[in-house]
């Protein structure tokens, strides 16, 4: 199929159809929703798979004989299935069910990592991480004196697989790596980056939040160590997300939280623990919402991804070009194959302002340090404004942001 | 144009954040506080200078943030000056009421008056902390407390 | 207002109109849904709020300046307003959102316990307790040296006071208790509990998972210290729960997971954290859950909770007597002011083979250990069947468990 | 009453579960097996004799169970015992696939009749780890390997 041909397989304006939200209106203006990194909205397909599971076959799983019980648990494997897909993984048993992406990092940090931690030994991350691929790791530095490596980006934001081999030294752990920055939309090297690292001995972790949104993730490919993401982002529900893990890595690790389910064997002495994915999965899980996020997965993989992807990048060069005209407006992020994601910082208007006054036209995007603080630093801002693309925005939105930011600078310039 | 758009970025809140009074340190201040707004990343430092019976005498502030915050705390400057710790407390109180369109009770008519161009962020629920953010540091500072922030 | 006038305050058949799952049938039978303490059913309104949210006003909270984002972040704090309300806490902060009854659990764990026990630093929990209540405890001993000091229940279930006192010694650093147990249905003697336990300066955790859903719970008037829930139980969604906290302990305690939200400031050196609750909440939260949970407690609210209670104990004396008539039953738990649930042992029958039989009647239990395997140990069983009850059930329910039970017999005495 | 149920528990399953064959500890057993299904607690212990020739002797078994599991332990012992560790693995895969509902290709027609009662355990999915326990603590004790669990 030819590039063109791709992008004609996928139709935008057909697709925000299944969104009702994007039909309402806001202040009397109709919305126009870019903030898409932050959340994307929900299609009619994954709130009617949760309301219908919900009405119709709803029950704990995994604990019951009862039929509704063996329909939900059934549904919930399925479920774990669809992820296993969406990633290429091995087995399903290599897939965990999470609260969002951020457990899914903490996970890895304290049943993986922190275990094995020696006073010393380091920590390899890029100062584009999201807050959820830094904190856990600062715990492991507070608490057992690890020491965190920070990779830089270049100015564009392009990140350079050669600075983050320069970074894994004799006492390098991990490396922890966003396949896909919320900010810039710098898509990682990832597959070489596994490589160098593997070569050192190294295991690496990818936070795949942004990333399996909008690149197509094959783990065995990649032969990545851990993959996280999360389910409302991918146009899935909120209060679930999951971890992928080589099954030896899960295996040999200990449990995240204790409770139902995770374990073999519990008397007053000892306890016993189930096999992975159970051991990890402590509690009821978020049942209702792995069904929702398994209709996600199955909403997304209707689609033509590759068209999708050409779509969002088409909207992302649009965008670009189309905010040349502000010569105030100085982009933070430009890396070559990045995804659509403008942020952006404009000289003379703080970005609290300026998304305040493009709210009032219709117009939803983020102003803030967008859990990324570091790299705020390191491009000497304090925070952006950031407008993020999903699959069913449309080039007229891209107008009425422009349109939005032209009154902005009316006002405060 | 949206009416309380119109409302929040008038003329005199755009004045007071593009130039805004009182900006920078002040030397041999009595009284420093420092306030950050986590949402954003904004923050503020507050100098002021007590008299011995307990009366303002000067107040400056320094720091980064949206034209709400600049503008608050600059027109904070002019309000406080001059007031003793009490009264500004309850000048403070009075201001909190305004940007959250509460019963303002606590203010005299000429206070209302001149704080009355902070009134439409109330509209604005989101971006009341960054209206508060000098106000709370400069609670903070009189009460010779921790850093505050917007929260 | 007379007991009698309570009961007709609250008509089960008119409620179940609300629960579209109780009308189906399975295997061409009426379903009898008494699996209720594993999950309860969840009322039109709760379903209702999820998806009216979700298709309307859906955006990530907290973050954005942005018109939805504002309305969601109302509403998600709404929602906590509404935990708080529930529960009679002093403040709002004090209510943490949680995955579930399990992470609010394992959070105080984590965060409160772990940092100060030293080796051989007691906890004191009773044989009736779920692994979500004994597993994190566990996870102390082995990692920490901490000693679990179990506290015995009498022959019908029952827990005494004095048996838990005398339990708590000068290196107790916590009692961790059930409000309600979910075997045997017993209701701790909270209020004297965290008196006793207080008069030693120890402090108290609930496991208020079955508790809240049946007890009117006061958090103040308990003086307790921290008390869990978890929303599919109290009719609300999976993936969200709620640990309330007094607020001096959440001051004190380290965060959980690390994260976006959670944090004052990071930079590469260092990271600060915001204040209880945002510090126990990192990441993007359950949010549709939250609008789910509000929608679950403004229902159970609205009810007279006392004609409720009254109409779930009515069940549990007509199930107690009806199964009388059966000579090879054996009740495990007949606690005075117990809850209604009926555990038992069928001899010669395996709760297996039993609950199978039962499901194909249409009647859902549960049969197994229950999450309670120190329970199971105390009684001698390795099993129990469970019939559980709910404000939907129906006295007429009861009368389908005897005779799905009388069937059982005849296909397996 | 439901025919699967019929199926499910009929009489010869019940005669099994309730007076199982090769009941008890085997003196001497050259190997030794423990299952476990954590779903419901119930535990399994498998002796076995295997000869110099490699065919097993005989098999006794003890533990608590359903009537599925009992029954179903009950007639492994009868099927196996005779059998060459070849012969029996071959067996315990048409079984599994026997009581999952599958083309249960390996079995020899006398085997598959003798196994036939317990067919009926594929249309209860949930109860399908009880008919296996013994079978794959049997495994697990023919390859001198871990407890087995049926999961
Ligand atoms: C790159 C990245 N990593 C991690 C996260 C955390 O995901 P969640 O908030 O769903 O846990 C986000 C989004 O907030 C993100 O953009
Ligand atoms: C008494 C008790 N505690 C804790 C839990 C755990 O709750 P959850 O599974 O929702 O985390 C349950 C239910 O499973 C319970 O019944």
């Amino acid at each position: 199929m030819s590039a063109h041909a791709k992008i004609t397989a996928f139709d935008p304006v057909a697709a925000r159809a299944g969104f009702a939200i994007l039909g309402r209106e806001v202040y009397g203006r109709p919305l126009v929703y870019l903030d898409n990194a932050a959340s994307a909205q929900k299609p009619r397909q994954v709130l009617d798979a949760m309301r219908d599971f919900a009405q119709d076959e709803y029950a704990n799983v995994h604990r019951g004989v009862h039929y509704l019980s063996a329909a939900s648990t059934e549904r919930y494997e399925s479920a774990r299935e669809a992820v296993r897909r969406f990633l290429n993984a091995r087995a399903a048993d290599e897939i965990v069910f999470t609260k969002g992406g951020t457990e899914a990092i903490n996970l890895v940090a304290a049943s993986f990592l922190a275990p094995k931690l020696q006073p010393g030994d380091e920590i390899v991350l890029s100062v584009m991480e999201h807050h959820s691929n830094i904190v856990p790791w600062h715990f492991l530095r507070e608490r057992q004196g690890a020491v965190l490596k920070w990779v830089d980006v270049g100015d564009d934001g392009s990140l350079d697989v050669e600075a983050v081999e320069a970074a894994i030294g004799p006492k390098t752990k991990l490396v922890a790596i966003a396949h896909m920055s919320n900010v810039l939309g710098t898509v990682a090297p990832l597959k070489e980056i596994v490589k160098r690292a593997h070569e050192k001995g190294v295991p690496v972790l990818a936070d795949g939040c942004q990333g399996a949104v909008h690149e197509i993730v094959d783990v065995q490919d990649l032969d990545i160590d851990f993959y996280a993401i999360t389910g409302h982002k991918l146009y899935g529900p909120t209060g679930i997300g999951a971890l992928y893990g080589k099954r030896a890595h899960l295996k040999a690790m200990r449990p995240y939280n204790g409770g139902g389910e995770m374990i073999r064997e519990v008397t007053r002495e000892v306890v016993t623990y189930a096999d992975p994915p159970a051991r990890f999965e402590a509690g009821t899980p978020p049942i209702i919402e792995a069904v929702g996020l398994e209709a996600a997965l199955a909403y997304l993989s209707a689609l033509d991804r590759e068209a999708v992807a050409t779509h969002e990048r088409d909207l992302y060069a649009y965008a670009r070009e189309s905010v040349r005209r502000f010569n105030w407006l100085k982009l933070i992020g430009d890396a070559p194959g990045k995804g659509a994601i403008l942020s952006f910082e404009a000289e003379g208007m703080h970005a609290h302002d300026l998304a305040t006054i493009l709210d009032r036209e219709g117009v939803a995007v983020r102003a803030g340090h967008h859990c990324a603080q570091v790299l705020m630093d390191r491009f000497g801002v304090i925070s952006t404004t950031r407008a993020s693309f999903a699959l069913y925005n449309t080039r007229s939105e891209v107008d009425a942001l422009v349109a939005a930011l032209a009154k902005a600078q009316k006002i405060l310039g | 144009m949206d009416d309380s758009l119109r409302e929040l970025y008038q003329e005199v809140i755009l004045d007071h954040s593009r130039h805004p009074h009182h900006y920078g340190a002040l030397e041999g201040a009595s009284h420093v506080g420092e306030g950050y707004n986590p949402l954003c990343g904004d923050r503020v430092k507050i100098y002021l200078t007590v008299d011995s019976g307990g009366r303002i005498t000067n107040i400056t502030f320094e720091g980064k943030g949206c034209a709400i915050s600049q503008a608050s705390a600059s027109l904070m400057t002019d309000a406080l000056i001059g007031r003793t710790a009490a009264e500004a407390e309850r000048l403070m109180g009075g201001f909190l009421h305004l940007v959250k369109g509460e019963e303002a009770g606590g203010l005299a008519d000429e206070d209302r008056e001149r704080l009355e161009a902070m009134a439409g962020v109330s509209a604005f629920p989101m971006r009341v902390k960054c209206a508060t953010l000098a106000w709370h540091t400069m609670k903070s500072a009189l009460e010779g407390g921790d850093a505050a922030k917007s929260e």
